[in-house]
C-alpha cells in the first residue's frame, strides 16, 4: 500500500489510542478498588467460610465425665486405659469393662440412665467417637511412648482427663480425620504439644529425642517402618 | 470474520476450512480425553501394563517428546547465547513445538501415575537421589520457561499488541529473553540428562545399567546430547510438514540449512559417543554382570540385533552424513529423509531405554516379557499429538510465528485492501477469543 | 465498558492473590491426597484385643493342631499349633486358607429346599423346623412302607462320633446302606485283614526310617498326614537318608527324593515283587515275620526275576537289583504304598506286594518300619435295639454289594453306587443323605455319577458349601464348618500311634447352620420309637463328652489325645493276595495310543473341600490359565502330535473328551499325559468354578476283581491338535 | 523441597540439588516480575501500542 | 555410618531358605497372603498382575527325561542393602515412599506415600514389587478376616514384602512391657517362616551370632556380606544388590541358576562389582 495511506492510518489510530488513554487514567482508581474487593472477598472465603464448610460435627453417644472417673476410679488414666499382656494398648474401654461398676446406674444423671438402659442392659458396645484416632497406615505404640519413653498422656492427649463433659467430635468432610489431627487452627499453628498430631509433629518430637532416631538411610530420621505399617 | 486477528500481510485459509480442520482433529482429541478419563476414574487396569512393565508406552512417549522438544532449548541456546541471529526466523516455531512437547509430557505423566491426586508428593517429599525427582523439577521449571518464551508470541497477536500493557510486556520479555533462554538451557541439560539417568542408574538391570561420571551414568550425557542433536531436526521436520500443509514457504533455506547443518554435526558427534558407549557396555559392563549381547537380543519374538542397527546406523550415522555433506543437505528430499531418520532413531533409542529394559529377563530362570499397549494407552498417547496440531493451527493462524512468511509470500493488492477495509470497519475489537 | 472489563480482570487477579494467601487451595490439595490415602471403599479392619484359640483342622484327614488368631470376635488368621504331635507349629496351604471357607460367600447360609429343576440352583430359604418336618415325614413314609433299606447315607469318613451317629441312625432306621467316600483306606484295611488276619490299619514310622522306598506315594504332595510328611521329608534331608521315588512322573516328591526311578504306569506291583525276588534270591530277605513264603518262593523267583521285571516296568535290571540290595541292607527300611495323596485305592496285588516287601525286611512293627495297628475304638455305645421295620430293612443286601458274594471282605463299595442306582442294584434307591462328601465332583466318571444322582428321588445334603452334590440335592440342611463346632477327630493317615484330636468352636456360627450331630439326634427324636431310643443324648455336646469319657478333659486341655503304646494287631503276616491279577488301564492301545494319569497337588484339595481363592492364586500358570486347564506332556510326545507349549488340544478317553492346553515337561515319561486332580468345578463361585478340567470325568472306575474297589490308576487316551 | 519438610537433610545432595533448583526458579521469578513491573510503568508513561517503539 | 547407637549394634534381618527342603507347596505364599491382607481376583492366573509378596519360581535343569530335575525357589522381597542401604528401589523412589532402615535392615514401602510412578518396580530385578492395578475387593463377608496389623492397600500404589514388619512392631510392644531392649529371636518371625511345613525358611538377625540364620549363613562383611557357607548363594549377587535373603542348595545347577554367568565362568565367581 502507499506510504500516504500508512501515515493517515497511523494518525487516526494514534488519535483513538490517546482517547482510550484518557479513559484509562479515570479507570485507574476503580481498578485498584476492584482488586482490593476481590482480594478481601477471597481472604474471607478462605480463612472463615472454608473451615466452616470443611469440618462437620458429631455429638458423642453420651456425655462422659473424665474428671469424675479419674477421681472415683483412681490409678489415673491407667485405671481404664491400660496395657494388655501382649503390650498392646486397650484404648477406649469396652462395655464389659464399664459394666464392672455400672451394672446398676451409679448416680442419677440422665446420661447414666441412658448408658445403663441403652447399652449395659442391651449389651451393646458404646459407639464412642475417638478424638485422636490416627489413620490406618499409622502404627502408634503406646508402650514405646508411655513405658519406653515414660511420656505423660497429656503430651499428646491434652487435659482431656480433666474434662467434665464430652466436647463435640469434629471431623474433616473430605478425609474423615478427626479435627484434632490437623488441629483447631486452620493455619495449622500450635501452641501446645497436643494441638496437632500430623506426621511432622511426631517427627519433631522424635528429632528432639536425638541420635537414636536416625535409622533412615533416606532422611536420617526414624525409618518409615517405625510409625508406619 | 476473524481476519482482524490474522497477522498483517499474510493470507490464511477461509474460516470454514479452518473450523473443519479443527473439528476433525478435535474428534481425535476427544477420543484421547475419553481414554484419559477412563484411566483416571477406573485406574490403570485400563492399560496393558503389568508388574513386569511398570514403565511402558507412556514413559516412552514422554522421553520421546521431550527429546524431540529439545529443539526449543538448543536453538534458543544457539540464538540467544551463541548468537546465531538467523535463527530468529525459526526460533518462534521451535518454542511453540517445545511448548507442545513439554505440556504433553506433563499431561501424560499425570495419567501415568497411579495416584494423580498425590502427584505433588514428588516435589514436596522429593528424594534427591532419584533421577525422576530431578526430571520432575527441571521439567516443570523448564516448562515455565517455555511458557515465558511463548507468551510474547501470543502478545504479538495484532489485536493484543494494541493493548499498551501487553505490548510493553512482550517487548520487555524479548529484551530479557536471553536470561530465560540461558536458564532454560541449564534446566534442559539436567532434565534431559536425568531422563537418561532414569535407565542408566538401574544397577539391578544389566541391560540398562551404565557406569558414568560422579553420580551421572553415561546415558545422562547421551540423552542430553541426543536431545540437542535431534531436537532441531524435529523442529525442521515439523516446519517442513507445516509448509506442505500451508502450501507455502515459511522459512528461508539458508536458515533451515544452518540449523540442519548444526543438527547434523551434533548427531554425528552423538552417534560416535553412542557407539563408544555401546561398545564399552557390550564388552565390559554387561559381561561383568555375567551377560552378553546374545542374552539381550535373542530368544524372543521381537527384540533382535536389528534394533541396534536401526537405532545407531539408520537413525544415527546415515542422517549425520546426509546433514553434514553440503550437497545432500541442500537437496530437500535428502534433507527431509535425514530429519525423518533422525526422529526415528532418537525415538527408537528412547523405546529401547524404556521398553526393552523392561522386556529383558534378569534372573536366569525368568522369561522375556513382551507387551503391546491397550487402546486406552494408544489413545492417550495420540491425545497430545491432536492437541499439538490444534495449538499449531491456532497459533499459525493468529500469531506471527514465521517472520519471513509475509516476505516469502507477498499477497496481491486487492486482497490486501479487502483485509484493510475489513479491519477498519470494526473499531471496537475483542481479543483473540473472537 | 472497557473499565468493566479491566476492573473485572483486576477483581479476578485480586481474588486469585487472596485465595493463594488463604489456606483454601493448600488444605484442599493436602486433604484430597489424604482422601486418596483412605478411600472409603478400601476396608479398614477394626482393631481389638488379640487372642489365640487352639483347635484341630478337619479339612483333610491329617489331624493337624491349629491356633487361630482372633481380634475381638473375628478370626483373622489360622496358624499351626506349636508343640502339637502332628504338625508342631507348621501348617499346610489348605489349613491356612480355612478362614476363606468360614467367611466365604459359597457357604450355605440357611436350610433350603429346591423349588426349581434339579441342579438349576433355584432354592427357597426355610426354617430348621420346616427342614426337619420335610426330612422326618419323608423318612417316616418310606419306613412305614417297609422300604427303610432304600435310604442310603454317604459320609466322608466312618470314624469319629458324627459318622458313628449317621451309622447308628441308619441302623436304627433300618438301612444297611451306609457308605463312606472311597480312598486308599479301603484297600489298606482289607489288605491288613488279609495279611495280618485282623482289623486294623497300617502306620509308617517315617521319622525313624533310614531308607525309604516309595511306590508313587506323594510324601510331599499330600500323602498321609501332609504336614507330618513334609517334616519327615526335611528330616530325611538332614539325616541324608536315601529316599527312592518310583513314579512315571517327576512329581514334587520325586524331586525331593534322593533318587527318582521312572516306571511304566501301573507296574509298581511288579517292581515290588521283583525287589522281593532279588531279596529272597540273594538271601538278604528276613523271612522271620513271614509265613507261607516257602509255597510261593519258586513262583516268585521264576516270574519276577530282574530281567522279566525290567521288561514290564521299563526299569533297568541292574537298577532293580541295586535298589533291592540298598533297601534290604538298610537297618530300618520302609516302603510306602498308595499313589499321590492316597485318595484312591490301588490294587490288592500292589498293596499286598509292598506290605510284604516291608515284612521281608523284618521291620514290621519296629522302629522306622511299617506298623499294623487297630483303630482307636472309644465309641462304646449300647447296641441299637431295632424294631421289626428296622430289622427287616437291615436284612436286605447292600446296594453296592459290599460284604456279600465276591466281595465279602469289602466294607463299602461306594464306587458302585452309581451303577446300582442306574439299574445295576438289587432295589431302587429312594433317599440319599450326603454328609462331608462331594461325590458329584470326585467320584470317577463324574458324568455317570451325576446321571445316577438325577435318578435318585430325594437327596439331602448336609454340606456347608454350595458344592456340586449340594447342587443336585432337594433339601439342604447345612452343617457348621469346623471352626464353629465341636467334633472328635480320630487321626489315621499313616500315624504309628492312635490319636484323637478335638475341634472346638473358635467363632460363633456365622450363619443359620446346625451341627450335623445335633441334626441327627433331633431327627431321631422327631421320628420317635426305637429310633429315638437309640439316641438317648440331649444334644451332641453331651453325646461327645460322654463318649470321650476320661479323654474329654485331656482333649479340652491339650486338644489332642495320643496313645503311643498301641499294641499291633499282629506280629507276623501270612502271605496272601499275590495271585490277585494286575489292574489294567481302560481302553485299547490302537485307538488310544497315550496314557492319561491323574496326579495330586498339595495346592488343590481334590477332596470334599473346594479350593479357597488363596490356593487357586498359588497355583502355577502352567496348570491353569484363565479357565484353561493344562496337561503335562513330554516334549517328544508333544512334537509327535505337533503341539507346542500352551497349545490347545482335545484330550479323548473312552469315558469322555475335554479341551485342554499342553505344558511341555521333561519330567514325564514319553507317551504319558498327566492332569492334576481337583479342578473343573461346576459349583462354587467365580473364584473356583469353571477353572480347568475335572480329570474324574475322563477316567472311569476299574474294578479290582479281588476287592471290588476302584483301582484305576489311569486310562488310555489320545490327544489331537484343537 | 523446603528445609522444613520431613525429608530434608543438610547434606551435599540436598544443597547442590535444591540450590541449583532454587537458583533457576529465582531467575525465572525475578525476571518475570521485572518484565511485568516495567511493563506497568511503561504503560503508565503512555508508551506502547500500535507498533511505535 | 550413623546408626542407633544406644541400641548397640544395629540388627540386620535376613533369611536363609534351604532349597533342598523346599517342596514348592505354596504354604509360604498363602501364609503371606493371609497375614498381610493381600487381595485376590477371580482370575489370578496371569502372574504378571497377581500380587504375591512371596512367589515361588520353578527352576528346571534343562535336561531331558529322565535326567530332568526341578527345584522350587521362594522369592520374598530380597531386602537389598545395596551400598550402604541404597538398594535399587530405595534410591530411585522420587517421593521417599520406600526407605532402608539401618536399625533393622528392612526395606520399607509406605503405600500412603507412594503415588504410583512404578519406577521402583523397574529398578527391582526380582519382580518383588507389585502394583495395585485394581481396587482391592473382598467377596461379601470375607473382609471379616482382615488383620488390623496390616493396612489394606488402595488402588494405584506399589506394595511388597515387609518381612512382616508389623510382627516386629508388636513384639517390640511386648519387649517394652517386659523391660527388654531387644526383641528375642522367637518373638519376631515372619509368617512364611512360621508356616513352612518343611522348615525350609530360617529368619533372624544376620548380625547376631546367636541367631540361627547367622550360624547358617555366616555372612562375610569383608566380602560384601557373601556367605561363607559353600551351599549358599544370593540372587544376582554380581549386580551388587547385596540382598539379605540367602538360598542354600547342594545342587550346583541350582546355585548357578541364581545368577548370570558367562559360559566359561565358575559358579559363584564374582567379577568386580560395578559402581
Amino acid at each position: 500500500m502507499s506510504t500516504l495511506d500508512e501515515k493517515a492510518k497511523a494518525g487516526m489510530e494514534d488519535h483513538a489510542a490517546h482517547g482510550s488513554d484518557a479513559k484509562e487514567s479515570g479507570a485507574g482508581g476503580f481498578i485498584i478498588l476492584f482488586f482490593i474487593i476481590g482480594f478481601a472477598a477471597s481472604m474471607v472465603l478462605g480463612w472463615v467460610i472454608f473451615p466452616k464448610l470443611l469440618y462437620s460435627q458429631k455429638q458423642q453417644p453420651l456425655n462422659f465425665n473424665h474428671a469424675l472417673h479419674v477421681e472415683e476410679v483412681g490409678e489415673g488414666c491407667e485405671g481404664c486405659h491400660y496395657f494388655r499382656e501382649d503390650g498392646s494398648f486397650s484404648g477406649i474401654p469396652k462395655l464389659a469393662q464399664c459394666t464392672e461398676c455400672h451394672e446398676e446406674p451409679m448416680g442419677d444423671t440422665e446420661d447414666e440412665a441412658t448408658f445403663v438402659e441403652q447399652y449395659v442392659a442391651k449389651e451393646r458396645e458404646v459407639p464412642w467417637l475417638s478424638y485422636s484416632r490416627q489413620p490406618d497406615c499409622v502404627f502408634f505404640s503406646h508402650s514405646a511412648h508411655v513405658i519406653g519413653a515414660k511420656m505423660d498422656c497429656v503430651v499428646c492427649h491434652g487435659h482431656i482427663g480433666e474434662s467434665e463433659v464430652s466436647r463435640p467430635y469434629e471431623y474433616n468432610r473430605i478425609t474423615g480425620y478427626s479435627r484434632d489431627i490437623w488441629g483447631k487452627d486452620i493455619a495449622g499453628l500450635k501452641k501446645n504439644s497436643w494441638d496437632r498430631m500430623k506426621m511432622d509433629d511426631c517427627a519433631q518430637c522424635h528429632k528432639e529425642a536425638g541420635m537414636i532416631h536416625t535409622s533412615s538411610v533416606q532422611t536420617d530420621r526414624d525409618a518409615c517402618f517405625v510409625c508406619h505399617k | 470474520m476473524d481476519s482482524a486477528l490474522i497477522p498483517k500481510g499474510v493470507k490464511r485459509c477461509p474460516m470454514w476450512q479452518f473450523l473443519l480442520g479443527l473439528g476433525i482433529v478435535g474428534a481425535v482429541l476427544a477420543w484421547g480425553v475419553y481414554a484419559m478419563l477412563l484411566c483416571w476414574f477406573k485406574g490403570l487396569n485400563q492399560t496393558n501394563m503389568n508388574d513386569y512393565y511398570g514403565f511402558a508406552l507412556w514413559i516412552w512417549a514422554d522421553l520421546a517428546v521431550i527429546a524431540l522438544g529439545g529443539g526449543a532449548f538448543f536453538s534458543g541456546l544457539l540464538k540467544y547465547i551463541i548468537g546465531k541471529d538467523e535463527l530468529k526466523n525459526i526460533i518462534n516455531y521451535a518454542v511453540l513445538i517445545g511448548f507442545i512437547c513439554y505440556s504433553s509430557a506433563l499431561l501424560i505423566l499425570a495419567i501415568d501415575i497411579g495416584q494423580p491426586l498425590r502427584g505433588w508428593f514428588i516435589f514436596w517429599h522429593a528424594n534427591v537421589h532419584s533421577m525422576l525427582t530431578e526430571v520432575a523439577f527441571c521439567l516443570s521449571a523448564y516448562f515455565a520457561v517455555l511458557t515465558i518464551e511463548y507468551i510474547p508470541l501470543i502478545l504479538e497477536n495484532r489485536q493484543l499488541d494494541k493493548v499498551p500493557f501487553f505490548h510493553n510486556l512482550s517487548h520487555n520479555m524479548h529484551e530479557t529473553m536471553a536470561v530465560f533462554a540461558a536458564t532454560g538451557a541449564f534446566l534442559s541439560f539436567f532434565h534431559q540428562g536425568s531422563l537418561g539417568g532414569v535407565a542408566g542408574v538401574l544397577f539391578g538391570r544389566p541391560f540398562a545399567f551404565r557406569e558414568g561420571l560422579l553420580i551421572w551414568p553415561w546415558t545422562f550425557f547421551l540423552f542430553t546430547w541426543s536431545a540437542a542433536a535431534y531436537g532441531p531436526s524435529f523442529t525442521l521436520l515439523i516446519t517442513w510438514i507445516t509448509e506442505k500443509v500451508a502450501r507455502k514457504k515459511l522459512v528461508k533455506d539458508n536458515v533451515v540449512e544452518l540449523l540442519a547443518k548444526i543438527s547434523g554435526w551434533m548427531i554425528f558427534t552423538y552417534t560416535i559417543a553412542k557407539i563408544c558407549d555401546t561398545t564399552r557396555w557390550a564388552n565390559i559392563t554387561a559381561p561383568g554382570l555375567g551377560q552378553n549381547l546374545a542374552d539381550f537380543y535373542t530368544g524372543n519374538a521381537f527384540y533382535g540385533y536389528w534394533i541396534l542397527f536401526a537405532e545407531i546406523i539408520l537413525g544415527g550415522v546415515v542422517p549425520a552424513i546426509i546433514l553434514i555433506s553440503a550437497p545432500l543437505r541442500k537437496n530437500p528430499t535428502w534433507r527431509v529423509t535425514a530429519f525423518f531418520l533422525g526422529v526415528m532413531g532418537v525415538s527408537l533409542n528412547r523405546w529401547v531405554m524404556v521398553l526393552q529394559v523392561m522386556a529383558v529377563p534378569i534372573m536366569p530362570f525368568d522369561t522375556w516379557a513382551l507387551y503391546y499397549p491397550s487402546w486406552q494407552e494408544v489413545a492417550t498417547t495420540i491425545l497430545p499429538v491432536a492437541y499439538g496440531i490444534i495449538l499449531i493451527m491456532i497459533s499459525y493462524r493468529y500469531l506471527p510465528i514465521f517472520p519471513q512468511e509475509a516476505e516469502l509470500n507477498p499477497i496481491e493488492e486487492e486482497t490486501a485492501m479487502a483485509v484493510e477495509a475489513h479491519t477498519e470497519s470494526t473499531p471496537d475489537l475483542k481479543p483473540a477469543n473472537a | 465498558m472497557k473499565v468493566d472489563r479491566r476492573s473485572f480482570l483486576s477483581f479476578v487477579i485480586g481474588g486469585a492473590a487472596g485465595t493463594a494467601l488463604s489456606p483454601l487451595p493448600w488444605k484442599l490439595m493436602d486433604d484430597s491426597s489424604i482422601w486418596s490415602q483412605m478411600w472409603p471403599w478400601t476396608p479398614v479392619p477394626p482393631d481389638g484385643e488379640v487372642v489365640y484359640e487352639d483347635s484341630t483342622c478337619t479339612l483333610c484327614p491329617g489331624g493337624c493342631g491349629i491356633s487361630v488368631r482372633k481380634v475381638d470376635s473375628r478370626a483373622v488368621k489360622i496358624e499351626g499349633q506349636s508343640g502339637h504331635p502332628v504338625n508342631d507349629g507348621s501348617i499346610c496351604i489348605l489349613g491356612l486358607s480355612g478362614l476363606q471357607m468360614l467367611y466365604g460367600p459359597t457357604r450355605i447360609k440357611s436350610p433350603m429346599k429346591r423349588i426349581g429343576e434339579r441342579g438349576e440352583g433355584k432354592w427357597q430359604k426355610i426354617s430348621w423346623d420346616e427342614a426337619f418336618a420335610i426330612l422326618t415325614e419323608k423318612l417316616t413314609d418310606i419306613r412305614d412302607k417297609g422300604e427303610a433299606h432304600t435310604v442310603a447315607a454317604l459320609a466322608g469318613s466312618d470314624s469319629g462320633t458324627v459318622p458313628a451317629l449317621i451309622q447308628r441312625f441308619m441302623a436304627a432306621y433300618g438301612s444297611p446302606n451306609f457308605m463312606r467316600s472311597p480312598s486308599y483306606r479301603d484297600v489298606d484295611e482289607l489288605t491288613v485283614k488279609a495279611l495280618f488276619g485282623a482289623d486294623g490299619r497300617t502306620g509308617f514310622d517315617v521319622e525313624n526310617a533310614d531308607y525309604v522306598l516309595s511306590f508313587g506315594s506323594g510324601f510331599v504332595d499330600g500323602w498321609g498326614s501332609p504336614v507330618r510328611m513334609f517334616k519327615a521329608a526335611s528330616l530325611w534331608k538332614e539325616k541324608d537318608i536315601p529316599v527312592v521315588q518310583v513314579e512315571p512322573r517327576l512329581s514334587n516328591s520325586a524331586a525331593k527324593a534322593t533318587r527318582w526311578i521312572p516306571i511304566n504306569p501301573g507296574t509298581e506291583a511288579d517292581l515290588a515283587l521283583g525287589i522281593a525276588a532279588v531279596m529272597v534270591a540273594n538271601g538278604i530277605a528276613d523271612t522271620g515275620d513271614v509265613s507261607g513264603l516257602s509255597g510261593w518262593e519258586n513262583d516268585l523267583l521264576a516270574n519276577y526275576e530282574p530281567q522279566k521285571v525290567a521288561q514290564t516296568t521299563g526299569i533297568d535290571a541292574a537298577v532293580i537289583v541295586e535298589v533291592a540290595k540298598g533297601f534290604a541292607r538298610a537297618d530300618r527300611p520302609l516302603a510306602l504304598c498308595g499313589r499321590g495323596k492316597a485318595q484312591t485305592a490301588v490294587s490288592l496285588r500292589e498293596t499286598a506286594a509292598v506290605y510284604i516287601l516291608n515284612a521281608l525286611t523284618g521291620n514290621i512293627n519296629q522302629e522306622g518300619g511299617m506298623w499294623a495297628i487297630p483303630e482307636a475304638d472309644y465309641i462304646q455305645w449300647p447296641d441299637v435295639a431295632t424294631d421289626n421295620l428296622a430289622s427287616a430293612g437291615l436284612d436286605q443286601p447292600r446296594l453296592d454289594g459290599a460284604g456279600t458274594g465276591k466281595y465279602t471282605d469289602a466294607r463299602y463299595l461306594t464306587n458302585r453306587l452309581a451303577d446300582s442306582v442306574n439299574g445295576g442294584g438289587p432295589y431302587p434307591l429312594q433317599v440319599l443323605l450326603v454328609a462331608g462328601a462331594n461325590p458329584c465332583h470326585y467320584l470317577p466318571d463324574t458324568q455317570h455319577v451325576k446321571a445316577a444322582f438325577a435318578r435318585i428321588p430325594f437327596i439331602v445334603s448336609f454340606s456347608s458349601f454350595q458344592d456340586e452334590t449340594a447342587a443336585m440335592a432337594d433339601l439342604l440342611m447345612p452343617d457348621h464348618v469346623y471352626l464353629e463346632r465341636y467334633e472328635d477327630v480320630p487321626v489315621g493317615a499313616g500315624l504309628v500311634q492312635q490319636m484323637i484330636g478335638l475341634s472346638k468352636p473358635v467363632v460363633s456360627p456365622q450363619f443359620n447352620t446346625r451341627h450335623l450331630g445335633e441334626v441327627l439326634i433331633m431327627t431321631a427324636k422327631a421320628m420317635g420309637g426305637s429310633i429315638a431310643d437309640a439316641f438317648p443324648w440331649d444334644d451332641y455336646e453331651t453325646c461327645l463328652e460322654e463318649t470321650l469319657a476320661e479323654k474329654w478333659d485331656t482333649l479340652m486341655e491339650t486338644g489332642v489325645w495320643v496313645r503311643a503304646d498301641t499294641d499291633p494287631v499282629a506280629g507276623s503276616i501270612q502271605l496272601a493276595g499275590l495271585d490277585a491279577p494286575a489292574v489294567q488301564a481302560e481302553g485299547d492301545v490302537n485307538s488310544f495310543p497315550l496314557l492319561l494319569v491323574p496326579y495330586d497337588s498339595i495346592q488343590l484339595t481334590s477332596g470334599y473341600m473346594g479350593e479357597a481363592p488363596f490356593m487357586i492364586k498359588a497355583v502355577s500358570d502352567t496348570v491353569i490359565q484363565g479357565t484353561d486347564g493344562f496337561i503335562e506332556i513330554n516334549p517328544l510326545t508333544a512334537s509327535g502330535v505337533g503341539l507346542g507349549e500352551g497349545d490347545r488340544a482335545t484330550l479323548t478317553t473312552p469315558r469322555g473328551e475335554a479341551l485342554v492346553r499342553v505344558h511341555l515337561f521333561e519330567g514325564i515319561q514319553p507317551g504319558v499325559l498327566a492332569m492334576v486332580r481337583g479342578l473343573g468345578h461346576t459349583a462354587y463361585d467365580g473364584y473356583l468354578a469353571g477353572k480347568g478340567v475335572n480329570v474324574n470325568e475322563l477316567i472311569g472306575p476299574v474294578e479290582d476283581p479281588s476287592t471290588g474297589f476302584d483301582a484305576a490308576w489311569g486310562i488310555r487316551a489320545k490327544l489331537d491338535k484343537a | 523441597m523446603f528445609p522444613f519438610s520431613f525429608e530434608w537433610i543438610w547434606d551435599a545432595g540436598h544443597i547442590v540439588f535444591h540450590g541449583g533448583l532454587w537458583y533457576a526458579l529465582n531467575i525465572i521469578g525475578i525476571g518475570m516480575t521485572y518484565c511485568v513491573i516495567k511493563a506497568v510503568i511503561d504503560s503508565a508513561k503512555g508508551k506502547g501500542g500500535h507498533g511505535h517503539h | 555410618m550413623k546408626q542407633a547407637q544406644t541400641h548397640g549394634t544395629p540388627m540386620k534381618y535376613g533369611m536363609a531358605i534351604d532349597l533342598d527342603k523346599c517342596t514348592g507347596c505354596g504354604a509360604c505364599m498363602v501364609a503371606c497372603m493371609a497375614e498381610n491382607n493381600i487381595p485376590f481376583k477371580e482370575d489370578e492366573s496371569d502372574k504378571r498382575v497377581s500380587i504375591t509378596w512371596m512367589r515361588i519360581f520353578k527352576l528346571t535343569n534343562g535336561k531331558s527325561f529322565p535326567d530332568s530335575d526341578i527345584c522350587y525357589l521362594p522369592r520374598p522381597c530380597q531386602h537389598c542393602e545395596g551400598h550402604e542401604g541404597h538398594s535399587p528401589c530405595v534410591s530411585v523412589c522420587p517421593a521417599t515412599a520406600t526407605d532402608y532402615s539401618r536399625e533393622t535392615g528392612i526395606v520399607s514401602q509406605i503405600v500412603t506415600r507412594c503415588f504410583g510412578c512404578r519406577y521402583c518396580m523397574g529398578a527391582c530385578p526380582y519382580h518383588a514389587r507389585y502394583f495395585n492395578w485394581w481396587d482391592p475387593v473382598w467377596p461379601d463377608g470375607m473382609e471379616k478376616y482382615l488383620s488390623p496389623d496390616v493396612s489394606p492397600r488402595m488402588r494405584g500404589v506399589v506394595e511388597k514384602c515387609s518381612f512382616c514388619f508389623h510382627r516386629y512392631q508388636l513384639a517390640k510392644n511386648k519387649a517394652y512391657l517386659d523391660g527388654e531392649r531387644r526383641v528375642p529371636e522367637a518373638a519376631y518371625q515372619t509368617a512364611c517362616t512360621q508356616a513352612c511345613p518343611a522348615g525350609a525358611i530360617v529368619f533372624g538377625d544376620l548380625n547376631n551370632p546367636e541367631h540361627q540364620v547367622h550360624q547358617i549363613v555366616k555372612p562375610d562383611s569383608n566380602n560384601g556380606n557373601r556367605s561363607r557357607n559353600p551351599k549358599a548363594f544370593r540372587l544376582l549377587e554380581r549386580t551388587g544388590t547385596n540382598t539379605k535373603v540367602y538360598y542354600l542348595s547342594s545342587r550346583e545347577w541350582v546355585r548357578r541358576a541364581g545368577d548370570n554367568y558367562l559360559a566359561h565362568e565358575k559358579t559363584g565367581q564374582l567379577a568386580k562389582l560395578h559402581h
